[in-house]
């Protein structure tokens, strides 16, 4: 379970630097890098997970007290909050940036935008 | 004091409190803005100011909770002092931004606030995952500021920036989450406290690693943060120089120390590369930001690598890295803002700061700290990098280290030197705000300069008296040139007249020639009316430079003095009009020379940070051999010797006409009296059955017969001058081979008598040249009439110089035969003895061509040259002479002195004669018969010829024709052409070849290197991937 | 020679051939068509050296007579090619294009004759006279011994005899 | 080394002496040498006092030019440097009143004083402002470089071999037969001598400095008169006075006049003799042959002493 | 025909121009100035010859005129076919040298010009000024009879005829060509005028230099520097 869920992470990252390094549109990038945050993401949840536990979520289900033996680790959930909320500004930093780039230069062709260089 | 976490919660709480600043008021959102970094820099000043008091480490806790389950916060003095740098460079960054952000409004305010925030909170924090979030936050608003650039292609570089965050996000992420699943904790205290337990936690660490690393913009992996550098506001660009690649770097220290020594060599390796690469690149670039780029790049490398070397550098990583890191803040930051005033983006447009010279000395003070030349803290660090370095064997990583700062300043000097040469017609801009920044960013880096002295444990180069003389010049600078010169004569006379009863007679000699010595030489400076804004504080440093070198006691006081000697020198040489590539060759190879002698002192000193120059004779067999070849690589890059000669004849040649007998006369002197001190303390060495010291008379005898050789085929007189003191360096440096009595008199007196008739002849030819506007000899000829007194210095210069008796040149013959009579060295001689009339040639060929022959018909009415450029001419003829008749006012003293260094007496003196064991010489006796001799023929001859027909020019016998014209009929021009065809063969410039071809190996490199950098961000994605994937290779390829 | 002659002489308008010797002829041509016969004549028939280039002064006639000599190495035979100038306003064609060496034959013709070439090389520039302010004497109107005469100081007493009269009276006293 | 004696005033008529003889000797030995040379090509050549009535003549010219203050002093550069050459080396070894003042100096002064002449002479015929006079000078110069190259290693082979560079003690060391001169005891160093006497006596084939058909006379192409008659003088006592120091060092020195002109004649009769049979070098052929001949010679002159 | 045209006369109006490189003109100095350059009086000494008297004692002025006569230095200055007739005297079957003659490159060091032959204007002019560059006291030999009358050159536009018109000739050797034998006996001639002390050639030209000026710029159209050419 865990093994499949590592595997579906890494492959959604591999898959999504593959897409976002062969892909020339930026769009199509910034999917791709997505695509990659989401295995990343995957990859931290199937990191924190334990066999046979629940969800960190202190109700009554899960008494305090047993928490820490009934639980799966909670860090990386919460990382995995934060990642999430941190990898949506910067995609939407980014599609900024590729309409501004679309405006001013009417092109998503990231080989376009060679005039900085050596 | 409040807690540090204000800094923080300021940060935040200006950014959102920006929201509330109603649209249309941006003025009052900019204050609100400056208001909140203002009070993040008190909390972080009041920080500081309780750090550097002593007080111990603070670990601030968050969510009162301690640190596995919440995010902790670490404060001692290196956080308190970076947290401080970052916020200056914030708060000015954001005033010199204020036009872009007053135009963008509160949101690009509030993101400059969010990034000052994240910076410290990178700096501060001590969880990783809160590493990550920083990072992110950084990464988000410098995206966020790019904007700010008016340039349009920012808007690519931003994007390209962001795909690079991304890949790196997503290393940095699974990083930290394998690390968290193998340490089972986020905070960095307790990754360190627990043992790995799970396997993979290499992996894990490498991935932190490399992530952290790819945020210090590594080569090759770095097209995307140059792209950024080049067109972002330049006001942004210091903050991502200055700011965020110091939080990013100690951020990496951080997760390095964590990580523990196993790491070590990545980090080095990286960092080397980066150093060197980013240096090798900056050689072909004309940008100046992306320069600044490319210079930032390798500072940080050059950071990483120090701390990749923290295993043996231990408590002085932080002086070291800190005083790297503070020096590249201060000057990077300065850079990019004084770029800001620079209208033009090319390396040449900076000539506009010429118009203004405050900027001028703001600007080579940043690029000093770059190189890390003293004062600047740069120099202490490099100073102990090395000692620590060699003393564990290091000395691959000091050899990159130290060919890397060569790059870097190949690439500054040469920027620096197009600056001063390149016409512009374009002013800078005179804003007092973006002014007063620069200048805060010079003041921060002389000041930390100071402290960094003071820091060092050294002697502070800051608080010696000549340097703040010569420092003082820069404020005098508005004075007029005639008043400082002055002040700089007495100065120096001053100086001489106190430290006199302290020299011993060796070092007395040296310190006439170069005290007094350049006193006289001033003298010609009276010339020069106006300001001469920028000649006296880099003279002043340089002969403070050469007072300090005499002083000096230690190897580090040695070295400092030298530095500033070689940085005073090169801003002379660079003065001159067409002296740029010149200055450019005499820095590198002064800065290679200055580099071999770091190493071979660190090599002497095992550790020990300081070293007693006396103590060299005490150091191990072991090493001695080697510190005496590093020791005498870098002395005779200063005399000049063949192989490291081609610097001179550019330099000397081409610097202005009283500077030329300065770095001539007296600077060269420098490089004798290192040999002398490294002969004296070292005595005879042998390598591999060389004795090396017979290897220096072999590159002696060398010297003297090629330089000759060479002079004599100028036709530039000044260039002739130029190989000529190579020559005379030759004899000098093959007398002190010699390493006898005799010998070193003979060096003595080279040192006297090269000061003297080569201060003379510069002077002679730079006043011929201040009449004819020429060096070419040539086109001159028959001066002698309108030029008497400039013919009769250069007369007497050239019978002292060629060794024909009566003159003292003689002397030094007479002294030569003696020495050499005593020793077994026999095969060299035969080129000095070559050597002694070629010089005969190339000095004949200048009395020739300039004073005899055809007067030019522009040159009919030629004056004399300058009062006061005679009257240092007439007072070394008149030493020449009363040198030549009494030799025995100073030569006996050495002689004794010598003495008691040998341990022998090969010269008798009995009244105003000398014998030896070979011979005798009384040089009253030879004047006397000559003048006698002289005098009768002479007499004979007037009462024969006194009604003699005076003639004119063109009144000779030219097989009856009339000549046509004075060019036509002055033979000047290939003068030796006889000479040539038979020994033209020793001309080919084989140094020359050498050297060209490792520099056009270098810039041939860089040229292909950069081609790297296409400008395709998904290129530059694919190398930070390839880049990753290398390294992970070496690290673990080695392993499975 | 003939055949070379009976070749040119309706394109060239050449006038009559002179033969002298085998391999060596003259002929006449109108200067207009001059340079196109020295052209061909170097070019085609294998006439490429220039031997030399003179001038005879026919006074009495008004013209003078430029003779350009030219040799065909490979066939052995020399042909001169004569052009008559008037005399009043002599102005020859400069052929220094197609021979270097004519520019200085051109130079001296314009010192000795007073023949200009415009366009020659240092036409106008001294050859081998330094100073000379007459007429230019190998014009037969310059009169050599007048000159002399009116020119440089003489020793008296110099008797000149008339050579045949006065070798046949030391030789043949007796008459 | 015992301290040299002093100075006395008799000294002076004592050198002035020394130089009468030597300047009639110098003047009457070239001009039999130039007899002999023109016996060689079959001539009657010139009368023995020629040189006599053409310094007389020179003297006696009455009109002179100057072309400016070096040019007046060319020729007394010349002179002081044949006089000063010939006075600072002792004439006959153990003559006291002909040691002249050799107090002053030892070899090294006139292995360095031999450059006074030819520097005054060059810058006087500098200054005349003729390019035939700079064209000699530069051949001259550059042929000097390479010939006296052999004697400058020659005169250290035998400063080492005798331990000193006083001349009475070099000649001192030679006496006692032949077979104790330097020409025997240290050959190497004699030949390569020899070389540097024989490229420096302005003969043939190292004449190229004067060439008289190609560049007038070189140097001295605007002197005449007086200023000819002092460069004349030279040309008897300069040349006798250079064999002096080689005579001294390599052929046992003379102790009376007779062998001073016996020996002197015989040494100066080596490069006419050389220069009759011989054309002349150009400049360059003129160094490459020291380089190639007598370089090697003089380097092994100091390897194997 | 007749030799002569009564009608001819030649042209005296015209004159030559000064050569460009003599032309007065402005150069730039190094410093900027504009300064006016006169090539025939800066770059030539423009003084006058002067007449130098003999020797104070009659006693030392017979002894110097016997030196004088004892050692002739010869210009090696060959004009016209006599110049060929001057070698043999240096080889072994003349060999002057044994008189005291010798051969010198330079006119400064030389005492006697020999004009070898026929003299074209041209050649005139250089051979004035090697003959003003000699020192005195000098002495001219004029050789063949084209110095004495012009020869067979008697008609030519562009030969002088008369070589004493130009120079002060101390002696005269006849003959188309004379053969050294007879340029020897002049030598002795020479000598013995020496000797007498009547060989003043040098004094009789500067005394009379503006005369002897004349007649050579009568037929030197381009004297194109100073009188006297030092």
């Amino acid at each position: 379970m865990i093994a499949l869920a590592l595997f579906t992470g890494f492959a959604l990252i591999l898959l999504g630097l593959y897409g976002a390094l062969t892909n020339r549109d930026l769009i199509r990038m910034i999917v791709a890098f997505t695509i990659a945050d989401t295995g990343v993401n995957v990859v931290l949840v199937a990191v924190g997970y334990l066999p046979g536990r629940t969800a960190p979520i202190l109700d009554a289900a899960v008494p305090v007290a047993e928490a820490a033996a009934r639980v799966i680790d909670p860090v990386p959930q919460a990382l995995v909050l934060t990642a999430i909320v941190i990898g949506l500004g910067v995609t939407a930093l980014m599609l900024a940036y590729a309409w501004r780039l679309f405006r001013a230069r009417g092109s998503l062709d990231i080989s376009d935008f060679t005039e900085l260089k050596w | 004091m409040v807690s540090a976490l204000w800094i923080l919660a300021l940060g935040l709480g200006g950014a959102f409190g920006l929201g509330l600043v109603p649209r249309g008021r941006g003025d009052l959102a900019f204050a609100l803005m400056l208001g909140a970094l203002g009070a993040m820099l008190l909390v972080a000043l009041g920080w500081l100011a309780v750090m550097a008091g002593g007080a111990a480490p603070v670990l601030i806790t968050t969510a009162a909770a301690p640190a596995p389950f919440a995010i902790s916060l670490h404060i001692g003095l290196p956080e308190a002092v970076l947290v401080t740098t970052v916020l200056i460079a914030g708060a000015l960054g954001a005033l010199a931004l204020r036009g872009a952000l007053l135009r963008l409004g509160r949101g690009a305010m509030a993101v400059l606030l969010v990034l000052m925030m994240a910076l410290s909170g990178l700096i501060l924090t001590r969880d990783i995952f809160n590493l990550f979030v920083f990072f992110e936050l950084i990464s988000i608003a410098t995206a966020g500021l790019v904007l700010l650039s008016p340039d349009p292609r920012a808007l690519a570089a931003g994007f390209k920036y962001l795909v690079i965050g991304q890949i790196v996000s997503i290393l940095l992420l699974i990083g930290i989450v394998f690390t968290y699943h193998a340490n089972g904790a986020l905070g960095l205290d307790h990754i360190a406290a627990t043992a790995p337990g799970v396997a993979g936690a290499g992996l894990a660490m490498f991935l932190l690693l490399i992530a952290l690393v790819v945020e210090l913009k590594p080569f090759p992996a770095n097209g995307w943060a140059l792209d950024i550098y080049e067109s972002a506001h330049p006001g942004f660009s210091a903050l991502f120089s200055a700011g965020s690649g110091t939080a990013a770097v100690f951020a990496l220290a951080k997760v390095a120390a964590v990580a523990g020594p196993a790491w070590a060599p990545l980090l080095t390796g990286l960092g080397l590369l980066s150093f060197l690469g980013a240096g090798l690149l900056a050689l072909r670039q004309t940008n100046d930001r992306r320069l600044l780029g490319y210079s930032s790049v390798g500072q940080l490398g050059l950071v990483l690598a120090v701390i990749g070397q923290g295993d043996v550098l231990g408590e002085a990583t932080a002086f070291i890295a800190g005083g790297i890191l503070l020096a590249h803040a201060a000057a990077k930051a300065g850079l990019f803002w004084l770029s800001a005033l620079v209208p033009g983006r090319g390396l040449g447009d900076w000539a506009a700061l010429r118009r203004r010279p405050i900027l001028v000395l703001a600007f080579a003070s940043f690029i000093a700290m770059l190189i890390g030349l003293p004062p600047f803290p740069g120099f202490y660090a490099k100073w102990e990098l090395a000692q620590a370095l060699v003393a564990h064997g290091r000395m691959p990583v000091l050899g990159s280290v130290l060919f890397g700062s060569l790059l870097e300043a190949a690439f500054l000097f040469r920027w620096f030197g197009r600056a001063m040469k390149a016409e512009s017609a374009e002013v800078p801009s005179a804003n007092p705000i973006d002014t007063a920044i620069v200048l805060a960013a010079l003041a921060a880096g002389w000041g930390l300069g100071a402290l960094w002295g003071a820091l060092s444990g050294l002697s502070n180069v800051l608080t010696t008296i000549p340097v703040l003389f010569a420092l003082a010049f820069v404020a005098l600078e508005p004075l007029p040139a005639r008043i400082k010169n002055v002040i700089a004569i007495l100065g120096l006379v001053g100086w001489f007249v106190l430290r006199l009863p302290d020299y011993d007679p060796l070092r007395l000699i040296f310190a006439i020639v170069m005290l007094p010595g350049g006193a006289v030489i001033l003298l010609a400076s009276f010339t020069e009316g106006g300001r001469r804004l920028g000649f006296y504080p880099p003279a002043m440093l340089m002969y403070a430079g050469m007072a300090l070198l005499l002083d000096a006691v230690t190897t580090f006081q040695f070295f400092a003095a030298w530095e500033l000697l070689t940085l005073g020198s090169y801003f002379l040489i660079l003065r001159g009009q067409r002296s740029e590539p010149h200055a450019q060759s005499y820095i590198l190879f002064s800065l290679g020379g200055a580099f071999a002698l770091l190493a071979g002192f660190a090599l002497a000193g095992q550790g020990a940070l300081d070293l007693r120059l006396d103590a060299l004779s005490d150091i191990p067999v072991t090493i001695a051999p080697w510190v005496f070849v590093l020791l005498a690589l870098g002395f005779m890059t200063k005399t000049a010797a063949m192989g490291l000669h081609i610097w001179l004849p550019g330099a000397h040649a081409e610097a202005e006409t009283d500077v030329s007998p300065m770095v001539s006369g007296v600077l060269l002197k420098a490089g004798l009296y290192g040999i002398v001190i490294l002969l004296s303390e070292l005595g005879r060495q042998r390598l591999m059955g060389v004795d090396l010291v017979n290897m220096l008379a072999w590159i002696g005898a060398l010297s003297a017969f090629i330089g000759a050789v060479l002079a004599v085929f100028q036709e530039d007189a000044k260039r002739l001058l130029a190989y000529s003191s190579i020559s005379q360096m030759g004899y000098a440096l093959f007398g002190l081979a010699l390493f006898s009595h005799l010998g070193w008199l003979l060096a003595l007196m080279f040192v006297i008598n090269h000061y003297l008739y080569k201060s003379m002849l510069f002077l002679a030819v730079g006043g011929v040249y201040r009449r004819t506007h020429t060096k070419l000899m040539y086109q001159m000829g028959g001066l002698i009439t309108l030029m008497p007194f400039s013919f009769f210095s250069v007369l007497i210069g050239i019978v002292a110089m060629s060794g024909v008796p009566p003159l003292s040149g003689f002397g030094g013959r007479w002294i030569f035969y003696n020495a050499i009579l005593g020793t077994d060295l026999r095969l060299p001689l035969v080129m000095i003895f070559l050597a002694g009339p070629v010089g005969f040639l190339y000095l004949f060929r200048l009395i020739h061509t300039i004073f005899l022959g055809q007067l030019k018909d522009p040159h009919r009415q030629i004056k004399e040259a300058p009062f006061w450029m005679l009257v240092p001419q007439m007072i070394y003829v008149a030493l020449l002479i009363g040198f030549a008749v009494l030799p025995g006012m100073i030569l006996r003293r050495v002689d004794t002195y010598l003495g008691t260094v040998f341990g022998d007496h090969p010269l008798i003196w009995t009244g105003r004669a000398v014998s030896s064991e070979f011979g005798h010489w009384n040089p009253v006796g030879i004047m006397l018969v000559i003048i006698g001799i002289f005098v009768s023929v002479g007499a004979i001859l007037l009462a024969k010829v006194h009604g003699a027909q005076k003639v004119k020019q063109f009144n000779i016998v030219f097989s009856a024709e009339r000549p046509y014209r004075p060019e036509t009929t002055h033979f000047a021009w290939n003068f030796f052409a006889p000479y040539r065809r038979a020994v033209g063969f020793l001309e080919a410039p084989v140094a020359t070849r050498f050297w060209g071809g490792i520099g056009d190996a270098l810039t041939a490199g860089a040229e292909l290197t950069r081609r790297l950098y296409t400008g395709n961000g998904q290129l530059y994605a694919t190398q930070v991937v390839l880049f990753v994937l290398v390294a992970w290779a070496i690290i673990f390829g080695g392993q499975s | 020679m003939r055949d070379l002659h009976a070749n040119l002489k309706t394109r060239h308008a050449l006038g009559p051939f002179e033969p002298r010797r085998a391999n060596l002829g003259f002929v006449t041509v109108p200067a207009e068509r001059l340079r196109g016969l020295l052209t061909e004549l170097r070019d085609v028939h294998g006439f490429t050296h220039l031997v030399l280039l003179t001038a005879v002064d026919w006074m009495e006639d008004g013209l003078f007579q430029l003779t350009y000599l030219m040799n065909d190495r490979a066939g052995d035979r020399t042909l001169g090619v004569r052009v008559m100038l008037n005399r009043d306003e002599a102005v020859g064609e400069d052929m220094h294009d197609l021979w270097p060496t004519a520019a200085t034959y051109q130079r001296e013709l314009k010192e000795m004759f007073g023949i200009d070439f415009p366009g020659s090389p240092r036409v106008d520039e001294e050859f081998i006279l330094e100073g000379w302010t007459d007429l230019p004497p190998y014009r037969r109107d310059f009169d050599s011994l007048a000159y002399s005469q009116q020119t440089y100081a003489e020793r008296p007493g110099r008797v000149t005899h008339d050579p045949r009269a006065h070798m046949k009276s030391k030789l043949y006293p007796e008459g | 080394m015992t301290p040299q004696p002093g100075f006395q005033w008799i000294q002076i008529l004592y050198a002035l002496a020394t130089l009468f003889v030597v300047l009639n000797y110098g003047l009457l030995m070239t001009a039999l040498v130039q007899k002999i040379a023109a016996r060689v090509s079959g001539r009657h050549g010139i009368p023995i006092w020629q040189n006599y009535v053409d310094l007389v003549k020179n003297f006696a010219l009455r009109s002179q030019i100057s072309h400016g203050v070096m040019y007046y002093m060319g020729p007394i550069f010349r002179l002081s440097g044949g006089i000063g050459l010939l006075l600072f080396v002792p004439t006959i070894y153990g003559l006291p009143w002909a040691q002249n003042f050799s107090f002053a100096g030892d070899l090294i002064l006139a292995l360095y004083f031999v450059f006074f002449g030819t520097l005054g002479m060059a810058l006087g015929a500098g200054e005349s402002g003729h390019p035939h006079s700079a064209i000699g000078v530069s051949r001259g110069l550059s042929q000097t470089t390479a010939a006296e190259l052999p004697l400058a290693l020659a005169v250290y082979a035998i400063a080492v071999q005798y331990h000193t560079l006083n001349i009475p003690q070099i000649v001192a060391a030679q006496q006692g037969g032949i077979a104790h001169w330097t020409l025997i005891t240290n050959p190497l160093a004699t030949i390569a001598a020899m070389f540097a006497y024989v490229g420096t006596m302005m003969r043939a084939p190292f004449d190229v400095v004067l060439a008289p058909q190609e560049i007038p006379i070189g140097p001295p192409t605007e002197y005449h008169s007086a200023y000819m008659a002092l460069m004349q003088t030279n040309r008897a006592i300069f040349p006798v006075a250079k064999t002096v120091v080689y005579m001294n060092l390599f052929f046992g020195g003379a102790s009376n006049w007779l062998e001073f002109a016996l020996k002197v004649f015989a040494l100066y009769l080596i490069p006419a003799i050389i220069g009759v049979v011989h054309p002349r070098f150009r400049v360059e052929q003129s160094i490459r042959f020291f380089l190639k001949w007598g370089l090697p010679v003089g380097v092994l002159a100091i390897l194997v002493v | 025909m007749k030799d002569i045209d009564e009608r001819f006369q030649k042209n005296r109006d015209r004159t030559v121009p000064l050569r460009e490189e003599l032309r007065p003109r402005t150069v730039t100095t190094p410093d900027g100035q504009e300064i006016l350059i006169e090539p025939l009086k800066d770059y030539f000494c423009e003084a006058a010859p002067k007449v130098h008297p003999k020797a104070y004692f009659q006693i030392v002025e017979n002894f110097y005129n016997w030196a004088r006569a004892n050692s002739l230095w010869i210009l090696g200055f060959g004009t016209g076919c006599g110049a060929i007739e001057m070698r043999p005297l240096m080889t072994p079957r003349f060999d002057a040298y044994r008189y005291g003659v010798q051969w010198r490159p330079t006119p400064r060091q030389a005492n006697l010009l020999i004009i070898s032959g026929y003299l074209s204007v041209k050649t005139l002019k250089r051979a004035i000024r090697a003959y003003e560059q000699m020192q005195g006291p000098k002495y001219v030999i004029g050789l063949g009879s084209c110095t004495i009358n012009g020869g067979m050159y008697w008609d030519s536009y562009n030969t002088i005829k008369r070589l004493d018109a130009y120079l002060p000739v101390d002696l005269y050797i006849a003959g188309c060509m004379p053969r050294p034998e007879a340029l020897l006996a002049g030598f002795m001639e020479l000598k013995k005028l020496i000797r007498a002390g009547k060989a003043e050639g040098a004094n009789k030209y500067a005394e009379n230099f503006a005369t002897y000026k004349a007649a050579q710029k009568s037929v030197i159209k381009d004297w194109d520097m100073p009188d006297y050419n030092w």
